[in-house]
């Protein structure tokens, strides 16, 4: 993790962190914090606790967003604390905008037309929110342009040496935000062999080809999950609300999890190896289908 | 048996989902609601979050909408992109059903910011997430949301959601229809029109067969508190 | 099938069998030939063979397709008969603008943006290849319009009685030629329980609540094939350039074998039990994944 | 070791992918040079194909490019708008490899129409399948056919797919590559500039280098011959 942040990850990049509540790369998001970069600017659907972290500790300059908040628990509160001063740029869309934005992106298309902010005030602050005018029957719909990353992070169940990388449960907009960057590292639960993900092709999210550097990081989601390896951990979610208020403990809590740790393992060691035991789902498996052996 | 404003509030909201086939679910109070309708009114009821699921059959009520919980047993999950063309732009859904921070008489909906200047807000609130797609692209719209001066103002600061897709808006006190402005329809058992006044921002236009909204019955308030939210994560 | 086809498919209609090689619905094509619709505007990537029987039965007035032959072998005979003389329509894509087009109607938008046909003929033979412009930088790319069956038929390897519909394998654009259109029917070789469907959600392709009709109707993509259940027919691919050719031997292939059937376990029959033994490819298991059982 | 003519094409169109990291498969032809590269000059080729495949590892010889076997061991499987939108025009695609039934001077390709007329065709072609898209969203564009004054015209009857994207025409009788127009670079061994000329509609120009193919190896006819197409399914 160390090596593919230092390479890939540069201070003023465009880097976007991906994943809808789940397999979000807490992990890769600390070593950001860690090498301490400096003047991102950050792109995600729903900035999650991870970029609250991310901002509080300096890195970014500019937030690309769609819903600011600590799902089902309140706000931000080192984001709202720069986006309500001064000095900090926002840019802000629907969930659809973004993920079409992505979506653009990854199609290597100047615009995403989509059905949405009509009579919506967005467009009044947004500029990259315009209309477009169909060459069929007139119709003018809403229109974003492509964000292309300069990096994107994704953390998957799953991967091989290649990169080819595999995720079940809510897949969010991973696969346009890779497809759609200029680099891409993905970090997973478990490395695989081949054999394992050729074994179903129609599970894969993204090819090696596409994928920059491949980490291997298991619980490197936590607070956020992984489907099937463990659960979200609602009670540092909570926890967070009261961290993040106090600008103080936000710091030390910097200081303590994330520079006070070498590296994930680290921080989980620091967690402690039952901390999961509750976090850990019995199993529900897919099954198996057949794609039959054709020689 | 006594129950909450709060609980009121939620099974009406659910009640209000009788008869829909499938239904967008919007983050916080609607979770709760969706799931009573699905227990009560509405056992067929397709539940559809941005998240990217369909089919949703939760075995515990879920603490957002990107709950595993949502995902495991569903018909299925799938891309953002796929479920914002294909299922709510391609028009599949019947119903969205959205909270709200401030709505207006109009029915527009503000999450974005409270205050005149976008750019300095006095209070910065979540923003869209996918509310203002849902507003223009499900068949109608429902806001479940407490009702009082602050949340209920005669024009909102920031439209976030337009009002035109808009028909029922459900609160803590009664139950709003979208005529040619949002008109109350049916207070709730206890309440009185001088207290949705002097909760609401503006002159509330009430509807000549306003009703009264039959209280919860035993069963729902039992599945509300016993097996949908035991630990009182959405009623407290 | 015969309910399904004959509440559903109208004469008149636009209707698309999708499949790319993979997953055609052979059964439910034969049995719009049995039931002698008429003037159906046909829509398909590639007509194959199942076109060609259909428009030699001569239900179309209309095609609409991007790749007209009989891959592997040659030409589409009955097809060309009629494309070759006058009075029968054809509109005419690339691959990606008749996906395009599914992709439009699915999505409910006006029109689909892609980067093709620059200095191609193609649109000055078609109206519906069109260009638009960004509203960002005013660059010029292609765009076609929705496309909108009013019934699309697709096979796949298994759906439970409410039309929640998994397949796997070559997915082609089954899935938005399924939301684009206005009826579906969905054709199978096994009916589930709820149950296998519902434990791997991110195998499914289509939602019940978007199909109309459920059809078990197993070897029903004969001589296409089925991933996992049967390998394609060659044989029978590369017998049909001598029937396509002649019109007296095509009329009498139709009236043996699908006049001559009540239906597609007639047609089986007639087949024979192990005609499908050197069709049928050893096992390649998928493996199965965990969800985790969440509660 | 003899050889034929069109095993000649084939493993010259199998050396073109030297070096190339991923190759998207075109219709006919170009399935059997691809299989050749993945075992000879480019093991680490990623195949694209059309009907929706990444990295393909075929355990028999494709007989399409929608033959199952290019799915089961491959390392993605999706569909076709992904496949176009993220892999195609996304930029990923180093070399599309392409068949052609009728191509310019200027690299044009037609495989739509025999004639003047589109609306009364002399012959009706299949049309362009992928070939249009992926001439234009390829880094660049390989074609491999045979070559003859009906298939090598001045002018085609109807322009498929743009030149633009052509950068080499690999035939039975030698090789092509684009400069202002085609000129011919290679010669295969024992074919005369006179047979190029006598199969080629335009007054071909020729490469001040001019170099002579060297012929196939022992490794990559028996290759072919014993592995990739015993059956002759390609080679006759």
């Amino acid at each position: 993790m160390r090596e593919a942040v230092a390479d890939l990850v540069r201070d003023g990049d465009t880097l976007a962190i991906e994943g809808f509540t789940h397999l979000i790369s807490f992990a890769a998001g600390h070593e950001v914090i860690r090498q301490r970069k400096r003047d991102l600017t950050l792109c995600r659907l729903t900035p999650d606790v991870i970029y609250d972290q991310l901002i509080g500790a300096g890195v970014a300059r500019k937030l690309v967003f769609s819903w600011l908040g600590n799902p089902g628990v309140g706000s931000l509160h080192a984001v709202r604390r720069l986006v309500e001063g001064p000095g900090f740029e926002v840019e802000e869309y629907s969930h659809f905008g973004m993920v079409g934005r992505y979506a653009a992106g990854a199609a290597r298309l100047p615009f995403f037309p989509l059905r949405s902010y009509v009579d919506s005030d967005l467009p009044t602050v947004n500029d990259n929110i315009r209309t477009v005018t169909s060459p069929f029957d007139g119709e003018e719909v809403y229109a974003v342009p492509p964000l292309h990353p300069d990096v994107t992070i994704v953390h998957a169940q799953r991967a091989d040496k290649h990169g080819n990388t595999q995720a079940w449960g809510l897949l969010g907009c991973q696969k346009e935000a890779a497809f759609a960057a200029r680099r891409v590292i993905v970090v997973v639960e478990e490395l695989v062999e081949e054999s394992v993900i050729r074994a179903d092709p129609n599970r894969t999210l993204l090819p090696g080809l596409k994928v920059d550097a491949v980490v291997h990081c298991p619980r490197g989601a936590h607070p956020s999950y992984a489907q099937g390896h463990y659960d979200r951990d609602n009670r540092f979610y909570l926890a967070w609300e009261h961290i993040s208020r106090d600008p103080a403990l936000l710091e030390a809590w910097l200081d303590e999890w994330v520079h006070g740790t070498r590296d994930h393992a680290g921080y989980l060691a620091k967690l402690g190896d039952s901390y999961f035991d509750d976090l850990t789902p019995a199993p529900a498996p897919s099954g198996s289908v057949d794609y039959g052996d054709y020689r | 048996m006594t129950y909450t404003r709060t609980e009121m509030m939620v099974v009406a909201g659910a009640r209000a989902l009788a008869g829909r086939r499938v239904c967008f679910v919007g983050i916080g109070l609607p979770n709760i609601s969706v799931a009573l309708a699905q227990r009560t009114v509405a056992p067929d009821i397709e539940l559809i979050y941005e998240s990217g699921v369909c089919g949703a059959r939760p075995a515990r009520l879920p603490l957002s909408i990107g709950d595993p919980c949502l995902v495991t047993g569903a018909v299925a999950a799938m891309s953002m992109v796929e479920l914002f063309q294909y299922y709510l732009q391609g028009g599949l859904v019947d119903v969205g059903f959205l909270g709200a921070a401030q709505l207006d008489r109009h029915g527009n909906v503000n999450t974005t910011v409270i205050g005149d200047d976008y750019a300095h807000p006095k209070f910065r609130l979540p923003g869209s997430g996918g509310a203002c797609d849902i507003a223009q692209n499900a068949g109608e719209v429902f806001v479940l949301m407490r009702q009082s001066r602050r949340s209920f103002v005669d024009r909102v600061d920031f439209v976030t959601s337009s009002g035109r897709g808009l028909s029922r808006v459900v609160t803590d006190l009664g139950e709003f229809a979208a005529r040619d402005e949002l008109t109350l329809v049916a207070l709730h058992p206890g309440v009185t029109l001088d207290e949705v006044r002097a909760a609401t921002g503006w002159e509330v236009r009430v509807s000549a067969d306003l009703v009264t909204t039959p209280a919860p019955t035993d069963e729902e308030l039992r599945l509300l508190r016993e097996e949908l939210d035991p630990e009182g994560v959405y009623l407290t």
